[in-house]
């Protein structure tokens, strides 16, 4: 099998979301990339982020909040892991944030320079960094999309919010300049701490949102949101999307990616 | 380096009120006392696994000494014999081995961590336990103890060895080194001169310093990951 | 203790949620209202309505989608159990629902002079019935609102969706004559059926959207879902809502209300 | 009246590829044939009870027979004697009991009602009991169906009694009535004269006709209740 994300070939429609596995490090030093057809490391933001304080994780029934405030240490130190992304045998994709316009031309230029690194997502969507959140509106989403759009020229999607009516974001989007789109990022909620929900819980109401979408626009979609089991990842590719993200998923296994893939074939 | 293991359960029976697991996963590997392994609920309402200690290792066997508190350790304390766990480990930093005479002191089922640790110390071993009451032990359990070492109990209720919290009874004494292990509360009241290590807890998600969910803050207000670049820390670098 | 619902005296804060337990006839011929301080029969339409074709029930992780499609017999019908109603020694509160203007006009009319009734509670929410959702804009929720508050003129209650953006609809409810809202019904999700997402794995999305509401505006809240145990009423009773519905809870445990309540002592 | 009950874990066997669940309710209850209990799944996970047909009763003991299907009824196998079941019953209909020559036709866990029917029926009754294979049922099961009427079996591969599916050997024959459970599909394939009833399945909500969950459409258009109005309906009932 192979699947073709906008011209990128993959392996495997199994994508590590942004996040769960950090810059990737850790993981591929005791883990491989079985299964895996795509590799994005967490966010990084132009300088680096402390995070939230403690608590950052509460577990929920079914899901899991993370308050984690986007802690990374910066574009420069994620640019030493160009070894290690090179060693991969599965293509990597950058995912950037940025609290202002500036702080984002600037990622995408850095981008631009990278000749190992697939495409960009940009994660307009975290639920957990105060006045960082590029999805209130519309005209913001645009303005985002658009300035990475100046700089960064290859592959460009962009991971939106869960929202009730998101058609308009989206159309902003692409006429910034998104190719694609990542559908979605965690869910706001709160058990003791506020911060995104993610795990099983969410994806009947992600597959409710994005079976909306896909009947009604022709978009290239990334799918992200409570996979757990091959079930989940039929579930979403059912409904056209072109890659299945797994987030959560791999704290409660993993090599989870491996296992789901094996159960694809 | 940590791995997946499937951990065949050989015993999984109550020790006063704690349980003690063993499992079995086919071959011998390295841990350093203080260490930990995440065990796998097969429950769909979790998503995070759950950490436990390295209570003691035998050849190819694991045994874990957990208190249920929760779904988790719940479900976990029903798994009969021969149930395939899904473990994962060993993660973490662990407790740095020192030669003279060290007091281990353990404040509930912070003792878990203490009995590996108190096997592989090259010297004088002395046990602090801590409990609410009697009835938290098994004579048993306790036995082990005094097997490696000298055993002294403290209960708050005053029903078993000595009266009230375990940290009144920390000496400074001629220890040339104090490991600690229990609530929060409890770590943070430890006043004393020797070098210390300490065992902390945090909600861990990977397990393996990936997704920084599972921060403190330490002393100087930076943030570290319990999951590896503890759960051993010097305890003054604990926050206060 | 002793809540008071805008005027109306409470012996709970634990209230029966519109739809889980019918029209109240089969559930009080086997259980007594132990533990409830108000009854809310599912929601009542003018003209009977067969509802929506099976399956209707899915479990998910934590959660149930419904998709019942406002079954019922019509007011008509409804009006019948009075006795019921009467013999009831908790108050109860309708639940109406219209496709149009008149007929929610004509609904206020006729619970205007039902003296055994105590408010009413205008489902303009539920997922599950076509071109029947009122809450798509804010004009349509001020409309309905204000026809139903022109014949009727005891407590109104208004039900909402959960939206990410809700201020502008209670702002428009409230205008149109709302007392108080009750937030909120089932979450759209699809799991081989397309409905209404409740239970647990609920409960941290409508925390969290509940606590922005009650953060910045003073308004009577009716707190609804996920609501399994008595630590999931008090966290929404710390956010300052007036009552706290349960609906799902009651197929796990038929006597919840009175095991809860007991708890809450 | 339907009520909460207390149910201790008397027994929870496999018999064959089945599981037999007995419970202790404390006090011996009327229930008539058909009528099914709902058992609460002690999970977070989960939010609706599961819906099981009487299988027998003695005094105050209840007895169901179960497969395991899913995450419900895997939690139910796993029960051990003395745990606390949260029972609610009896609810649905139950079957109409006529006198004279009754034809029992039961496929897979459809069996499970079909025992305490054959109980209380006054006259004849001959079993017809389909499954896949042999293994599905234990000896011991099928010896306590044999006790009370004729037994004949089918099994899809032949292994034991006649090879194929129950519903080719319903004959018409001297029968007084016909009572059938199974999948679906064999209810709808069932064509005979004599009058039949049959037990059908639903997801079960509230399990008292409130919530119009668990409805099913009848051959008139109009839907009706599993849970009030059923679980038992005439076979002419049944939507082709
Ligand atoms: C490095 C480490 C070693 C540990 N060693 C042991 C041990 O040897 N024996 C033992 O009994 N316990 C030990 N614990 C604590 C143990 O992990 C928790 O008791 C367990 O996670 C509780 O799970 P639960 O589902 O039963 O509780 P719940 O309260 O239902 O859990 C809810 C959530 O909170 C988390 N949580 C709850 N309590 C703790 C806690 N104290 N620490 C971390 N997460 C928690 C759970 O993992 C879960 O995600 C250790 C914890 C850590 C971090
Ligand atoms: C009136 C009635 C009587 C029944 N009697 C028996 C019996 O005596 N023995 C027996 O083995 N089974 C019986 N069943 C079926 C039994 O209820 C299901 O097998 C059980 O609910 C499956 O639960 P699960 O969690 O293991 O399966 P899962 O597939 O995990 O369940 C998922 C959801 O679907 C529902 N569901 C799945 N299968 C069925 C089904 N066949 N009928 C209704 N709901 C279902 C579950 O209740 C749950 O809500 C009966 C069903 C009904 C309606
Ligand atoms: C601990 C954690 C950290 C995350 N960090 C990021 C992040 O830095 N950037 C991002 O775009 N998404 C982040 N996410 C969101 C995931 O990429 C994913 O979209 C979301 O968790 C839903 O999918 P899941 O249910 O498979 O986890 C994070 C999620 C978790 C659980
Ligand atoms: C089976 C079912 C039927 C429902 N019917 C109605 C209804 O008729 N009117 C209404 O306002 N809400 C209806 N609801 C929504 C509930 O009143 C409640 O708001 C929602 O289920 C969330 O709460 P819960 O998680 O406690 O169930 C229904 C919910 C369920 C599960
Ligand atoms: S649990 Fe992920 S960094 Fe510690
Ligand atoms: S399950 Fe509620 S009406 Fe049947």
């Amino acid at each position: 099998m192979s699947w073709n994300l906008c011209g990128i070939e993959l392996g495997s429609p199994l994508v590590a979301a942004s996040g769960p596995l950090g810059w990737g490090k850790e993981f591929f030093e005791i883990f491989s990339t079985d299964g895996l057809g795509l590799f994005i490391p967490k966010t990084v933001t132009l300088k680096p982020k402390v995070g939230n304080p403690p608590p950052r994780i509460v577990e929920t029934t079914g899901g899991l909040i993370n308050s984690i405030g986007l802690e990374n240490d910066g574009v420069y130190e994620w640019l030493k892991l160009e070894d290690l992304y090179r060693s991969l045998d599965i293509p990597v994709m950058a995912s950037i944030a940025g609290g202002s316009l500036e702080e984002l031309s600037t990622l995408g230029e850095i981008m631009e320079k990278l000749d190992y690194i697939a495409g960009v997502e940009l994660n307009l969507s975290c639920p957990n960094v105060e006045g960082e959140n590029w999805s209130n509106n519309t005209t913001s989403v645009l303005e985002a999309t658009r300035e990475v759009r100046k700089t960064y020229s290859r592959l460009l999607f962009v991971k939106l919010p869960p929202k009730d009516n998101i058609f308009p974001y989206i159309e902003a989007s692409r006429s910034g300049g998104a190719d694609g789109f990542t559908l979605f990022n965690t869910l706001p909620a709160c058990d003791r701490i506020k911060g995104g929900l993610s795990g099983p819980a969410i994806k009947p109401v992600y597959i409710r949102l994005l079976k909306e979408i896909m009947e009604e626009i022709d978009i290239p979609v990334m799918a992200s949101g409570g996979v757990m089991t091959e079930k989940d990842v039929r579930d979403y590719l059912y409904l056209g999307v072109k890659a299945v993200q797994i987030g959560t998923a791999f704290f409660k296994d993993p090599d989870i990616a491996k296992r789901i893939y094996q159960e694809l074939q | 380096m940590p791995e997946i293991y499937s951990g065949e359960v050989l015993e999984n029976r109550s020790a006063g009120e704690l349980f003690l697991l063993t499992v079995s996963i086919g071959k011998s590997i390295d841990i350093i006392p203080g260490q930990f392994f995440l065990i796998r609920i097969d429950r769909e309402d979790t998503v995070l696994r759950r950490a436990f200690s390295i209570f003691d290792k035998n050849d190819d066997r694991l045994s874990f000494l957990y208190r249920v508190v929760g779904k988790g350790t719940g479900w976990l304390s029903e798994r009969k014999t021969g149930y395939e766990l899904n473990i994962f480990g060993p993660l973490g930093n662990g407790f740095s081995l020192v030669e003279g005479r060290s007091l281990l002191v353990g404040g509930g089922t912070g003792m878990a961590p203490l009995y590996y640790l108190g096997k592989n110390i090259n010297g004088d071993v002395d046990f602090l336990l801590g409990a609410q009451r009697k009835t938290f032990w098994s004579e048993e359990l306790l036995s082990r103890y005094r097997d490696i070492g000298n055993l002294e109990l403290v209960t708050e209720d005053g029903s078993s060895g000595k009266k009230g919290l375990v940290t009144q009874y920390i000496k400074n004494a001629c220890y040339t080194k104090v490991y600690a292990c229990g609530p929060m509360e409890m770590l943070k009241s430890i006043d004393i001169d020797v070098p210390a290590e300490v065992s902390l807890e945090s909600v861990i998600a990977c397990g393996f310093g990936a997704c920084r969910g599972c921060i403190v803050e330490t002393v100087s207000g930076e943030y570290k990951r319990v999951c590896k670049d503890g759960p051993i820390f010097d305890l003054r670098e604990i926050s206060i």
